[in-house]
């Protein structure tokens, strides 16, 4: 794509569909730093390397038991200048939250330290071996415990589940612990309980364990609708999930009730932690009558996103599910040496555990980052955090109340995240629209379509590590987009105009998948 | 607090237009219960920067580092040179601190990125499509018979026992919930795997075969018997790769008829971290399977001006659509070291990645002669890429693998690690060689090894 | 700047000087991924701060001699968030070799190897203090040695002086030693003769240095002409500077006849090794009868330009020049142990030295990275460097003088930079009007009007780290531009159009020069 | 070849164009004295990655790294902690891989950072207008000197004793060349620095007076007396500061009446690297003077849309421009570390850089009132900053220092060891204490003191 034209240029107008001059055309489809780049196979040569390495020496005797490779990988390589250069393009192509604000509500995008990334590459920590004789690696397994002391205190709970990857895979690991206990006692139970507002790796997770999923209807409110919650629970119902604070940034003052009532029928109760970041420091899970709840350190703990992970996501227990949590584990013993406790010991320490649910000891990179992080706010700072946060979300709440549609505004203060609704637009304008508005402006757009239980949901998570000023800009440049929405502006619907791309078409990717790179067939 | 912007004048003037006289009162709703009534105890409150880095320090010095000593483990995790540009590369800022593409118009550079290394990822296991990346190889092993479980409409699978037990253990794990059968075994102690044997477990009940290659023992050998097999009874061949610099020098698995390929991508960018985060890789050979895949697929597409871009897309398998009937609950993948999988075999290409695995056998291959001569010291494997297992005559390998720790020497990897109580296997060690392996370093070892048995 | 408006928003299309339309205008004057950042005395406050330490005790004695500061110093912090979004977003608006083709004639923006930038940042290199115990910064000083070693090598010259911290310092090293070396015989000199074409640091550093400046001509070719060189020279000439290949991008293929002609006289031969990276690996400089010459490590060897420096200047002498040379330097003893030899051992070692010119022993910053480059490369791959860099630049001026004047196209091959002049353009436009359209093209243009000697220079460098692939998009580009300059395209004179920023005034930022920022008055 | 992308083909596609037969058709011009039969001896060949990290590091590890011993090293170069996103900064490509802003539409990010540095280093400097960055401090010093000669159409220079000897050395080294005549002195071994003595010096040929705050022996004290002085005969006052830190607790410069600043930056934000690349500023406190100023300038102006943008300006002063009659020659300056500079001093603020240097100053003291507790010991100061001179009994200073590193103690800088042969000082050692000091260094250094002097 953007071959050079090697027939001359003629004087002319680049003309999008839309008909807006945008400025005369380049040849290189180029726009000053806006940079175009072509696919890495577009580019790059079989015989092109990026590595210095010795020719290989076909008279050397293999012992591959005759499987030596025949066809060519299909690979293509890069220089070094090349491959920087390719990766720096595309990464130009990228909004982060180094750019700017980032109110991506339930994704928590707030500031990574880099102190964080710095300690993650320290060779004491990036280069050790997960088995690794343990004599050799105490430090980092004291590091898997100290930060398990701090999930503990902070969430006020017994136990602690270190291996789980992400938020999802914690969430996998409640579950099971649950279902571990329920059939330990020999009390089998088909059906798990999830509110509708509920993030979609609920009831996901769930079904990948074996249960049947019902839907707990919520109040006008915005939340748990209790008596209907109770009038479902009974002897067949293993777990509640819920998600505290809500998805729809509201604090379930109902928990402990919902708690007590579940635990009443024999039932466990998991609360989805992913927005811990609303009570950090201020609130002890643990004091509410949870079981089971997952912690995103890719939240929470300010480990980055990396543009879809890798996250962390370990989990605290109650007293009741502890023994039925899953291998590995960091044990101290009488000599203060760090052990790390797997299939060997399993009966003597935890033996009823579920069982291993990742290869290793899950993601000490982030473990690493989250610990840094930690330490560095302490208890004063973490409570800080929780208190921005939530500060932050109701000043954006109350600023648009009046222009946007705010369904749950009368349901008290909103915690992290201020949730907006789509009423009103004129013309056929969406809440899709008014995103690719914010867009131009210079923003990521705030969380769209989730939770489901509200239309054309717009959810708004600020996060701590705004400024005032950065947050006073974005409300401005919010309300004139809607102002637009709210006037049928049409131009609203070809947005965004200046971002790499223009809209792109999701069904014809959908309906001719295209998801791998191949030789254009006339070459 | 050099992380928190907001001034005390701010918040002020911010609880005013909110309407609130205190913080506190943004917090009505959180019952008197859980009401704490300052700081949490017993932790510490915030430090600099200077006094973190002082800590953290004090804990990295407390492990060896596996550049300071000769080092030999694998066993599903391995040491490679990663260029310094690849660091570069991931810690830009518009790669490190995106989210998931879930705006393709400002995220192009994530989501071209994904397009190239699920193409990658493709060709190098002999596949049609990969998706854009897992947890780790032993969650993708688990997700590869739970696919394997929708394709075929059959709830049994066959492992190897030549599996990595860590693979075989998440995937019993799973198992107990979803009621799946898993037949499994521990591998023999010969030279060859014993293919017969697992060939002779495949019934019309079996979803799939699960197949290690090169295998926990190191060994390398032909999987289209396998696959053979099993697709005539209808089974479907998942074939497990935890070292890809291997798929430079042999066959893929695609090649060989795996249906679906799955791995750990780790050895290559993204390096040793302690286990994670790790990169799992998932491609399928039949394109036909891809709506039964798990996690996210990145694809092509045209903007409004008819630009090629690209797109998260089919995203109907997926849990933020299809919630409880989600072929998978992934959300969050790894997606950062996929990047740095990526750059790093950008900079390989196909050139490099043959060289590098060329240059990782001729060091074993040295390594294994060499390690043949110390006395008490039996070779198992005929075949290997670039790790192999010895039989040790005397003390069990765990205990070995200690003392040459305790001599500066991280050894291998002992079978008694991975599979406790196992009287059978209690004396091999696997021993890793990679292009980092000096013949110094095998030098070494032999020494303190033979120093050790005698 | 870019204050939101408050006013509420009314759609309206955004129109640029000249009348082209650019989409609908933001609010926040960002354009998606295109962002506007103030000031940061426009941002930052005084009490803000991104590092945590103790408040100042007010009770504890102060030994300051009562000069305690009693004003504000007048500076604003920022947290750690703001400041890395903060500059993040200023290196948006930046090109860098990076992001694409550099060709800046005569600065050499070649790849910056990322293992350089590793192995400068060992603690070992990046943490040791000038004046440690030389006993404890061994490894350090082996690196200044191992680096004299291949720099005497490469350049056939047996001595090196390494402290000069970029080139024009290098050049002054060079002027000062021959200074030296001549009042040693106590005979005083007055003039340099320095060609038009040369680098405005020549003159300057002669002149800096004590001495006269003549001019030599140079021929039609773009050589200089030896005859008026030989004509000029007497016993009041102390120096010649030529820089070679010169800065038309040719070989001086008389270099050696000059260089006896003024030996002949008792004058010096000081070469400007600027341009090194056409012939390292392939001439050594002190074949041709060099005295001095610096060499710009942070050109030939790759170190980076970081918007404007640090460089490093070592400088090559003969023979002739050693005894001059400045003060520090590294010698190695017998039992090899490495030793700085300073002001204390002048007598013993180099009695004649003309002194110390930096504070510390240079820029041993660059010096672990040039050494990193020097490695990767060796004999085979600097000679590579060599011929790839020598081969591009005449590919793109046999691929352009059909279009672009090429005044020196037939005085034989160019060296590393093919030199274009703008003679044919249309209209009134002008060599800065066609760089400022390849800019809209992506690309930073080449360097303009210098050398002096051709009207409307554009000297462009496309250095050996280039893909074949991107000079031919870099031609076709050119050629397009140039094709509109032809033509008269007076959209040219407007351009950029797509950079952060169109034309800047830069008379009216010499007339009322604003070096500083003040408070506004109205606040 | 991992850094050069052209291929053979394109190699011999591209010389066929050209209409060149082979490579050294390019290079005939070269006489043939010169020309080389093949790649130049005695030098290695090219090596890959993995090897060269292996060379660097083994002679990085041949150097006792600061932060690894108790260390009080100063006179010029300072040690601080510098939080890490200012190397998160440099490390951009778009900064780091930028030259010279001359096309300012696409260097606005260089440009508006040298404002804002600029405008830091004057406020800290006390001064009106600040440039862009020189080399360092000691040449910053000879540009002063040169354009003090300039302003003041005098040729004589008087320096304090108490100015650090390597930049009365530099000075020294341009003045043989340009003709300029300079009077300096050593440093007297006393409490105060004697102001006096150096007042008496200037005259009516004195283009200016060179002064250090705080100076060579860590000594504090008020320059504004020399400013009158110098001002009463028509000379100006030329301040040197080497440890910017210090002017957050005391007053700056500028305030005191010097008419040039410079100094080194190093210590914000730079870093040790055994002496290079550091940082020159240079600021005056009469705007009349830019014009006469050295190096480079950046100024604000406004777009052809009126939007606000900056370029570098007044390059009439310049090499490039002025040629012979240019104010210095300099070209390439610190960009890069300049930047490290403002970042770090963003992230210190007014509040930062006042805390920074409280805590610097209290150590020092905390320090001055330990070591004098050991016998043979003698404080000379009254009043420092954080560094300070101590008088020891015995052995040269300079063997003690020696002494120490061979007990793993990094103790501080002998005066021998910048002026040697100097007898005077032979016993003096400079001791600096920064907030990287902790209290447990202060005690191994007095401890270990103890034991060499007894
Ligand atoms: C409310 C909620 N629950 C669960 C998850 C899943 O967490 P992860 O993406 O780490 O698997 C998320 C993440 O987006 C979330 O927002
Ligand atoms: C030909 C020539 N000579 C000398 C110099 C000065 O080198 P530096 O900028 O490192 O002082 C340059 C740099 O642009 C140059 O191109």
């Amino acid at each position: 794509m953007n071959a050079p034209n090697k027939s001359g240029w003629k004087p002319q107008m680049e003309l999008s569909e839309d008909g807006i001059h945008t400025g005369p055309a380049t040849t290189t489809g180029n726009h000053a730093l806006m940079l175009e780049e072509p696919l890495l196979f577009e580019i790059g040569h079989a015989e092109t390397t990026g590595v210095d390495l010795p020719e290989i020496d076909a008279s050397v005797q293999t012992r591959l038991a005759g499987l030596e490779r025949s066809e060519p990988i299909g690979l293509v390589g890069l220089t070094e200048p090349e491959t920087v250069r390719h990766y720096t393009r595309l990464s130009r192509q990228n909004y982060g939250i180094d750019l700017g604000f980032f109110p991506l509500g339930s994704c928590t995008m707030k500031h990574n330290p880099r102190l964080n990334e710095k300690m993650a590459r320290l060779p004491g920590f990036a280069d050790i071996h997960p088995l690794a004789p343990q004599q050799s690696v105490q430090g980092a397994l004291e590091v898997i415990d100290q930060l398990a002391d701090w999930l503990k205190t902070l969430t006020g709970m017994p136990g602690v589940a270190m291996s789980p990857k992400a938020g999802a895979h914690g969430e996998l690991c409640g579950i099971l612990a649950i279902r571990a206990a329920h059939t330990a006692r020999g009390d089998a139970r088909k059906v798990v309980l999830v509110p509708e507002s509920a993030h979609g790796t609920n009831p996901a997770t769930a079904a990948f364990a074996g249960y049947d999923v019902d839907n707990i209807p919520a109040t006008p409110e915005g939340r748990v609708d209790v008596e209907a919650l109770k009038a479902r629970l009974g002897p067949d119902v293993a777990a509640v999930m819920i998600t505290n604070p809500n998805t729809c940034g509201l604090f379930e003052k109902d928990f402990r009730t919902i708690a007590d009532a579940v635990h009443e029928v024999g039932g466990y109760v998991y609360c989805d932690g992913a927005n811990f970041n609303a009570i950090v420091g201020r609130v002890r899970p643990g004091d509410l009558g949870v079981d089971a709840m997952h912690i995103n350190l890719h939240k929470t703990f300010s480990t980055p996103h990396g543009g879809g992970g890798p996250g962390s996501g370990p989990v605290v227990f109650s007293e009741a599910l502890m023994p039925f949590a899953p291998l590995p584990f960091v044990r101290k013993d009488e000599e203060g040496q760090f052990e790390l406790v797997e299939e060997e010991s399993r009966e003597e320490t935890r033996g009823q555990t579920f069982g291993r649910m990742t290869a290793f000891h899950g993601q000490m990179g982030m473990f690493t980052r989250a610990l840094t992080y930690m330490l560095s706010h302490g208890a004063d700072g973490l409570k800080q955090v929780a208190e921005d946060a939530v500060l932050n979300a109701n000043y954006i709440l109350r600023s648009l109340e009046d222009i946007l549609h705010a369904p749950f505004a009368d349901s008290g203060p909103c915690m992290h995240e201020a949730l907006f609704g789509d009423k009103d637009f004129g013309g056929d304008l969406s809440t899709l629209d008014l995103a690719k508005g914010l867009i131009d402006e210079g923003y990521h757009p705030m969380t769209v379509y989730f939770p489901l239980v509200v239309h054309g949901a717009m959810l708004v998570e600020p996060t701590e590590t705004e400024s005032k000023a950065s947050i006073d800009q974005f409300i401005a440049a919010f309300r004139s987009v809607t102002e637009r929405a709210l006037a049928g502006d049409e131009t609203l619907k070809q947005a965004p105009y200046y971002a790499p791309r223009r809209r792109l078409d999701e069904t014809a990717a959908a309906r001719k998948p295209k998801l791998v790179w191949s030789e254009p067939e006339d070459e | 607090m050099r992380y928190l912007p907001l001034t005390d004048t701010d918040r002020a003037d911010m609880l005013e237009l909110i309407g609130a006289s205190s913080i506190d009162d943004l917090f009505v709703d959180v019952p008197e219960v859980a009401r704490l009534d300052g700081p949490i105890r017993d932790l510490p409150m915030h430090a600099s920067e200077m006094a973190v880095e002082r800590h953290m320090k004090g804990l990295a010095s407390k492990n060896l580092a596996a550049g300071d000593a000769p080092f030999f483990l694998g066993a599903g995790a391995y040491r490679h040179h990663i260029p310094a540009s690849v660091d570069t590369v991931i810690q830009r800022g518009e790669f490190l601190t995106a989210y998931t593409p879930y705006q393709p118009e400002i995220a192009q550079g994530t989501l071209q990125m994904l397009f190239e290394f699920q193409t990658q990822v493709a060709r190098l296991y002999g596949c049609a499509v990969a998706n854009a990346s897992l947890y780790d190889g032993s969650t993708a092993c688990w997700e590869a018979v739970a696919m394997a479980g929708r394709v075929t409409k059959r709830k049994r699978a066959v492992l190897s026992g030549a599996l990595h037990p860590h693979y075989a253990q998440v995937v019993k794990t799973m198992a107990q919930f979803t009621g799946d059968t898993i037949a499994d075994a521990q591998p023999a102690i010969q030279t060859e795997p014993d293919l017969e044997g697992l060939i002779s477990r495949i019934d019309e009940e079996t979803a799939c075969v699960v197949v290690q290659y090169p295998d926990i023992l190191g060994r390398v050998s032909d999987l289209s018997k396998v696959a053979e097999a099993a697709h005539a009874k209808g089974a479907l061949l998942v074939a497990v790769n935890t070292e890809p610099v291997a798929l430079g020098a042999i066959q893929s698995p695609g090649e060989l008829g795996a249906d679906i390929v799955v791995g750990e991508g780790q050895a290559i960018g993204v390096g040793l971290q302690f286990g994670g985060p790790y990169l799992g890789l998932f491609a399928v050979r039949n394109p036909k399977h891809v709506r039964q895949m798990p996690g996210r697929l990145c694809g092509e597409t045209t903007d409004a001006e008819g630009r090629r871009g690209f797109v998260l897309t089919l995203s109907t398998r997926e849990q933020h659509i299809r919630r409880e009937k989600a072929t998978s609950n992934i959300c969050t993948n790894s997606g950062l070291c996929a990047l740095a999988f990526s750059v790093h075999m950008t900079l390989l290409g196909e050139k490099g990645l043959r060289e590098l695995a060329a240059e990782n056998h001729r060091l074993a291959c040295l390594a294994a002669d060499r390690l043949e001569k110390v006395p008490g010291v039996k070779l198992l494997n005929n075949a290997f890429f670039n790790e192999f297992t010895l039989m040790l005559d005397g003390k069990p390998a765990r205990d070995i693998v200690r003392e040459l720790a305790d001599r500066g020497v991280l050894g291998g990897v002992s079978l008694g690690r991975l599979y406790p109580g196992v009287e059978a296997l209690e004396h091999a060690l696997l021993v890793t060689v990679t292009e980092l392996t000096t013949e110094e370093d095998i030098e070494t070892l032999a020494t303190e090894l033979e120093g050790v048995l005698s």
